[in-house]
């Protein structure tokens, strides 16, 4: 039996998946940690609790392939490749027949055109600022005191959602407080900033051909509301996996089986040769 | 492996030679008030004319990018900012601006007030209100050549005629200013020397069709650069362009690439981040990506489609050449249209499209042109943003992040190709 | 002996001032501080209530109130409302005399204000461009670090290497941040650098008012923060910080506001009054 | 908001639909006159005299304000473009564009440009056009130049309308046109005499009617609100006296405008709109026409970022137009990434502070909700002039 482990380390999380690969390829162990200042502990910790979880110890695992930002801080990992790559990866083995991802992390928002062997064909992220990112969210719960988990509930009981000036994740702040000066309620002002980060990401997603199977990933498809705001806007079913936020890891998970399937002849292993020889 | 392979042959010396004795000619004109020196713009810029006067041209875009690349631009964008100038004004011109104020200059020595602001109007807007301020600060003499913008494929009768005059204008102006008369046979001769340097580079620039391309077509051609916006006109330029033809015609005879193994073709839209040059470089590097074509080394003159300066009716050539043969003065489609070529003729595997704040003439619209190579064309094609000057717009990671993921399913697509075969 | 209150509707806190005009000579006689929350108006009769007690005064007494702060016109029992920059630039002066640049930095907006020496405004530049150069963005930086905010200045002054921030958009500039984390770069390191870019962003606000050699802080985040020291070693100034720094602008309002009442008509029907009734 | 007198509501109901994204006003003209077309410019300046000499209805185009969400054209203009010029693709993207037969562009600045050619892709139906208008206006060539532009413009017009555009049409054209902008200039001098009597909130709209009204029943327009200005009696208010510069291109929400002056300002000049009254004086109706409109532009066009006379600096124009109003104090709103407005903002900015007179600088974007950082800006600076 194959074991092969993913891990993605990203701005805000780190997540790491153990497969493998008996005859079927499945997810043995998966694991969250919050990534914090020290990234290559938080990589460390997420990697460990996965090896208890599946009940392995770490040199059971066959091959370890790190994705996300804090990629090439992952001290055990094998080799490294983008989350976009991984994303695509492992949408497609989690929601079969996807041929569009759309991501909302921390920093970057994405959209992917997908293959049919999972593969990426076209991708697209974010402008220079992070307007519109997940984080958007994030501030906009800080900023009404409520819980990350209550906001997207709470939007979908909006009556007359506001219109957002901005999608930046910092002035959102004065515009969601003046809103309160005038009196809309929370409903009204959390469900025209999820409306507004739909629309922003669906802005994103038109610069590909957006093809069924649409698969959201990331933390933020545990968000309803989010969910729901996007099938509106893009007027199409969105698939979401309850391994939503392992996505990325499971992708580099699937990418480490490969790699120890001898008879898997790729390529796309040179280019990152070259980056483990610099880093 | 980590190729950091760039083209170091003899003429990489003779160029940095060339450039500080251009610096020299300024320095002296400083001192001296001689020669003659004219302040122009890169883009379509008209150096033939000066040859007629024995004058020097001072491009203000080559000290701002020489700085950027030594990491000193970010004190003079700032300077500027204090004066108002906004974050979202060009970065050149915040740069160019600053460095007047502080005094600054990129080889230290001293630069001349010039004896006129040529202002070569070709598209871009800023270039008027660049040297419109320029010549305030400087209290200066401003003159501008109002070029017609590219509309129609080719250019009308009236375009032409417009120009033509307006350099006759130019002349006369220059006249009265240097106190020298105008020597039609020297300007003549220096329009002859152009078309001949223009041949060569076009030669240079076909070079990069072969595979391995023998240089890189973006990052080394920035290298040539200099000496043909500065030199083009002057038997040195013809010189330093035979010497180049001849090192890269052995080098491509021999098989020799920019990287041990060629992996990706690719043609670049855009001017590079200078002030994270060799990072971006490097970028590329790692994934053994070489640029076979670029636009960016087409804003002073497009030759390789086969426009030549022509000495049997220089001032109409010139303004052909303002009008019509550089990559600013045409019009995006044109542009999307060049590129195209570029990705056919040059047998490109993808576009990478780097969007630079400083500059909408390059950047406003790039997502359209997008859209046309990867919607309307199927090329796959990277888009991504920074700036050409002012160091605060580069995201490292991030840039990082989606040159991997781009190279990775470039590569990827390749393999299931094979696969399925 | 006219009784006035100066109310400041911050965004997260609300502050009143009780000030008593006796020949001449205002005194603070009161003052309140409560949390903004949603609604403006309660907030600010809160705040009063509690200065008014802290008088062992009444509300009927007051007989002038002028609102400030992002909230003011939500304040219904007002006479006038004047902006925060007008009311920092007069308080400002009046607890700090030779005020003649007041830098606030607030939660998402750092302004810079040039004040004459009566105390109103020559000329003012905020920057809201980017949150980058303001507080919010050093609040985010100290819970990603896990540090409490108020060790945030201690720390930084430990500093060995600063790590310059240069990114200009506040999510960007985390991003820097926890680049420089994982490559292995210090707290301390970190946190001076954050402190030195604000300082840096400030100081090309600060030559926009053409800034003198000294100049006054206010805004909550900047001091718990301990910005004073970068402000001074980055741009070579001498920073004054108020006594009770929260309540400048509620006092420079109830000031303004004894202008109005017993200050020349001729300004009563000016453009900004017409808001009072 | 307080102070739009309730009779004039009249103006603003009509400016409202006018401006209204299916552009009402134009499909009535349409349907008034069969097989006519409808030219649309971009906004600042365009020889309608050409279009209106065809027979063509021309309408100036000034983005979608805050009527159309960007849905599509952030895909095609990145980030650091200004509104206007997404929102402009944007009404096209959505079918917006549909009662226009042709687009003309002229050189306004870098992304209006080569707006102007992403267009002409996405819409190869239309006649979409660049007029090319010389930056060199000191040269003896320009002239004659500008005349051959015209010229051109004036062949393709006749090709899209099958008829030809003789010099009389043209020169009725002109006299319409001239008769037109005087009574703006008229009513701009009855502003900076007696701001009182015209709000900008209410001459703002009126002047905008005109990018979509034939300019016939536009010209019947000013006559009767010119009359009932007049008549107006309202009582002077303590305000400060402005002049507004920089939104030449995008325009700013009326709710800015009402904003600014609640805040206190009578706004006494300004460059709104400004295509509409482009001419300091009359266009000559005799001789070539083509001429007249060519020399017109050359010698006597107002001051503006878009337009470059390196014989008269636009910042000279500016402390002029300070002077010659009596104003207290500049407003500069720019909208947000314009850049000719953020470069002048520099000269003007020197020469104002060398007259020592005051000015604040704000930032706006056609499509804004909330206003409240604007308002304690324009507010303090208020408050900064009245408080001793």
């Amino acid at each position: 039996m194959r074991i092969a482990a993913g891990v993605d380390v990203g701005s805000t999380q780190t997540k790491a998946v153990i497969m493998s690969d008996n005859g079927g390829v499945k997810i043995t162990a998966r694991a969250l940690v919050d990534t914090g200042a020290n990234v290559q502990r938080a990589a460390e910790r997420a990697f460990d609790t996965c090896c208890r979880e599946a009940g392995l110890h770490a040199s059971d695992v066959g091959f370890v392939v790190g994705t996300g930002y804090g990629r090439y801080k992952i001290a055990f990992g094998n080799t490294q490749m983008t989350e976009i790559t991984c994303h695509a990866k492992g949408a497609s083995f989690l929601c079969p027949g996807t041929r569009t991802v759309i991501d909302m992390g921390g920093q970057d928002s994405k959209a992917i055109s997908v293959g049919a062997n999972g593969e990426v064909l076209d991708f697209v992220m974010n402008d220079k600022c992070a307007a519109g990112t997940g984080r958007f969210l994030a501030n906009s719960a800080e900023v009404m005191g409520i819980s990350l988990d209550e906001i997207g509930p709470l939007s979908l009981k909006a009556q007359h959602p506001v219109k957002m000036a901005t999608v930046c994740t910092v002035f959102v702040e004065s515009d969601i407080l003046s809103y309160l000066a005038q009196g809309k309620t929370g409903e009204d002002i959390l469900g025209g900033v999820h409306i507004a980060i739909a629309k922003r990401t669906l802005s994103l997603a038109r610069r590909l051909n957006i093809e069924p199977e649409i698969a959201m990933t990331g933390g933020v498809a545990r968000n309803l509301g989010m969910v729901r705001a996007l099938e509106d806007v893009i007027g199409r079913k969105i698939l979401v996996s309850p391994d939503a936020q392992f996505i990325g890891a499971a992708g580099a998970a699937l990418f480490a089986l490969e790699k120890l399937d001898q008879s898997f002849e790729s390529s796309i292993w040179r280019g990152d040769h070259a980056a483990s020889g610099r880093h | 492996m980590t190729d950091k392979k760039e083209y170091r042959g003899s003429i990489h010396q003779r160029q940095k030679d060339l450039m500080l004795s251009w610096y020299d000619q300024l320095e002296q004109a400083a001192n001296t008030g001689n020669p003659p020196t004219i302040a122009m713009l890169i883009s379509g810029n008209c150096v033939e004319l000066l040859e007629g006067f024995g004058a020097v041209p001072l491009y203000p875009e080559i000290n701002a990018l020489q700085l950027a690349i030594r990491h000193q631009s970010l004190d003079p964008i700032l300077a500027a900012e204090d004066l108002g100038y906004a974050a979202d004004n060009c970065a050149y011109v915040k740069a160019d601006i600053g460095c007047i104020l502080k005094g600054i200059t990129p080889t230290g020595g001293k630069l001349p007030t010039p004896t006129l602001i040529l202002c070569n109007f070709v598209g871009c807007n800023t270039y008027l209100k660049w040297f419109e301020h320029l010549a305030k600060l400087q209290k200066a003499h401003l003159y501008v050549i109002d070029v017609p913008f590219m509309r129609a494929d080719e250019p009308s009768r009236s375009d032409v005629e417009y120009v033509v005059k307006q350099l006759q204008e130019t002349v006369k102006k220059l006249e009265q200013l240097t106190g020298r008369k105008f020597d039609y046979d020297k300007f003549r001769q220096a329009v002859e020397y152009s078309s001949r340097t223009e041949e060569l580079w076009s030669r240079i620039k076909h070079l990069a069709r072969r595979s391995p391309s023998p240089f890189d077509a973006y990052f080394d051609a920035i290298t040539l650069m200099g000496p043909l916006y500065v030199y083009r006109a002057k038997p040195e330029g013809v010189e330093f362009f035979e010497a180049a033809l001849a090192e890269l015609q052995t080098k491509a005879d021999g098989g020799k690439g920019v990287y041990e193994q060629e992996h990706f073709r690719l043609v670049m839209e855009g001017p590079p981040p200078y002030p994270y040059f060799r990072t971006f470089r490097d970028m590329f590097a790692k994934w053994q990506a070489c640029a076979v074509a670029s636009t960016y080394s087409t804003v002073g003159g497009l030759w390789e489609f086969g426009f030549r300066h022509d000495p049997a009716s220089p001032f109409e050539s010139v303004a052909m050449h303002m009008i019509a043969h550089n990559v600013t003065n045409r019009n995006f489609l044109q542009r999307y249209e060049q590129i195209r070529r570029y990705v056919e003729d040059w047998n490109a595997d993808g576009v990478i499209i780097h969007f630079v704040k400083s500059c909408r003439l390059f950047s406003a619209g790039q997502g359209d042109m997008r859209d046309y190579f990867t919607k309307q064309l199927g090329v796959p094609t990277l888009y991504i943003e920074s700036d050409l000057e002012d160091p605060r717009y580069f995201a490292e990671a991030q840039t990082k992040n989606r040159i991997d993921a781009f190279f990775e399913s470039l590569e990827h697509a390749k393999t299931t190709v094979l696969s399925r075969a | 002996m006219p009784l006035l209150a100066g109310i400041d509707c911050g965004t997260s806190f609300t502050k009143a001032v009780v000030l008593l005009e006796e020949n001449g000579q205002p005194r603070v006689v009161g003052k309140g501080r409560t949390r903004s929350g949603v609604k403006v108006d309660d907030a600010a009769a809160a705040a009063l209530e509690q200065a008014l007690g802290e008088a062992g005064l009444n509300r009927r007494e007051v007989e002038y109130v002028a609102a400030t702060g992002f909230g003011r016109y939500g304040v219904t029992f007002r006479d006038i409302q004047v902006t925060e920059i007008t009311t920092a630039a007069r308080g400002a002066h009046s607890v700090i005399p030779q005020t003649s640049t007041v830098l606030d930095i607030g939660g998402q907006c750092t302004r810079a204000i040039g004040v004459t020496d009566a105390g109103r405004v020559r000329v003012f530049k905020s920057n809201d461009k980017c949150a980058a150069g303001s507080g919010i963005f050093i609040q985010r930086a100290a819970k990603y670090l896990e540090v409490p905010l108020e060790d945030v200045g201690e720390l930084s002054l430990r500093a060995t290497h600063p790590q310059p921030i240069s990114s200009v958009c506040a999510v960007l500039a985390e991003t820097e941040i926890i680049n420089h984390v994982s490559a292995g770069i210090t707290v301390q390191d970190i946190l001076r650098g954050i402190h030195e870019s604000l300082a840096d962003r400030a100081g090309a606000l600060l030559k926009r008012v053409e800034m003198k050699d000294q100049l006054t802080l206010i805004g909550g985040v900047a001091r718990q923060a301990g910005i004073a020291r970068a402000l001074e070693d980055r741009l070579k100034v001498r920073v004054n910080i108020p006594a009770d720094c929260d309540f400048v602008c509620a006092l420079g309002a109830a000031l303004l506001g004894i202008r109005r009442l017993v200050g020349k008509r001729s300004t009563m029907e000016t453009g900004a009054g017409e808001y009072a009734n | 908001m307080p102070c739009i007198l309730s009779h004039m509501s009249f103006f603003e109901r009509t400016f409202d639909t006018c401006s209204a994204l299916h552009f009402p006003s134009v499909r009535e003209w349409k349907q008034a006159h069969p097989g006519a077309r409808v030219i649309a410019y971009f906004p600042v300046y365009a020889p309608v005299e050409l279009i209106h000499a065809a027979g063509m209805l021309p309408v100036g185009l000034s983005g979608a304000g805050d009527r159309l969400d960007i849905q599509h054209a952030d895909a095609r203009f990145g980030s650091f473009i200004c509104s206007i010029v997404k929102t402009t693709l944007e009404m096209g993207l959505t079918g917006h564009l549909e009662p226009f037969d042709g687009l003309l562009f002229s050189t306004i600045c870098d992304s209006a440009r080569n707006l102007c050619f992403v267009m002409r892709r996405n819409f190869s139906a239309m006649y979409v056009d660049f007029l090319h208008l010389p930056h060199n206006p000191g040269s003896p060539a320009a002239a004659q130049f500008l005349v051959e532009e015209y010229r051109r413009i004036v062949s393709e017009l006749e090709r899209l309308g099958g008829g030809k555009i003789h010099e009389d049409a043209l020169r009725h054209s002109i006299v319409i046109y001239n008769r037109n902008r005087a009574l703006i200039r008229e009513l701009y001098q009855l502003r900076a005499r007696t701001p009182q009597q015209v709000p900008t909130s209410e001459l703002y709209q009126l002047i905008r009617l005109g990018n979509f009204l034939p300019v016939e029943e536009h010209t019947a327009r000013l006559e009767t609100a010119l009359a009932e200005f007049q008549s107006r009696s309202t009582k002077p208010r303590d305000s400060i006296r402005i002049v507004v510069e920089g939104s030449f291109c995008e325009q700013p929400p009326l709710t800015l405008i009402r904003l600014v002056e609640d805040a206190g300002c009578y706004i006494v000049d300004d460059d709104f709109v400004i295509g509409q009254c482009w001419f300091e004086g009359e266009v000559p109706t005799g001789g070539d026409p083509l001429l007249a409109l060519a020399k017109s532009y050359l010698d006597q066009s107002v001051y503006s970022s878009v337009r470059h006379d390196f014989r008269k600096p636009r910042w000279d124009g500016l402390v002029e137009k300070v002077r010659r109003n009596r104003a207290d104090a500049v407003l500069f709103l720019i909208a947000k990434f314009c850049e000719p407005a953020y470069f002048d903002y520099v000269p003007y900015r020197q020469e104002l502070e060398r007259a020592g007179i005051p000015h604040l600088q704000l930032e706006f974007e056609e499509k804004s909700f909330t206003f409240d950082r604007l308002r304690t800006e324009i507010e303090t600076f208020v408050e900064s002039l009245v408080f001793d």
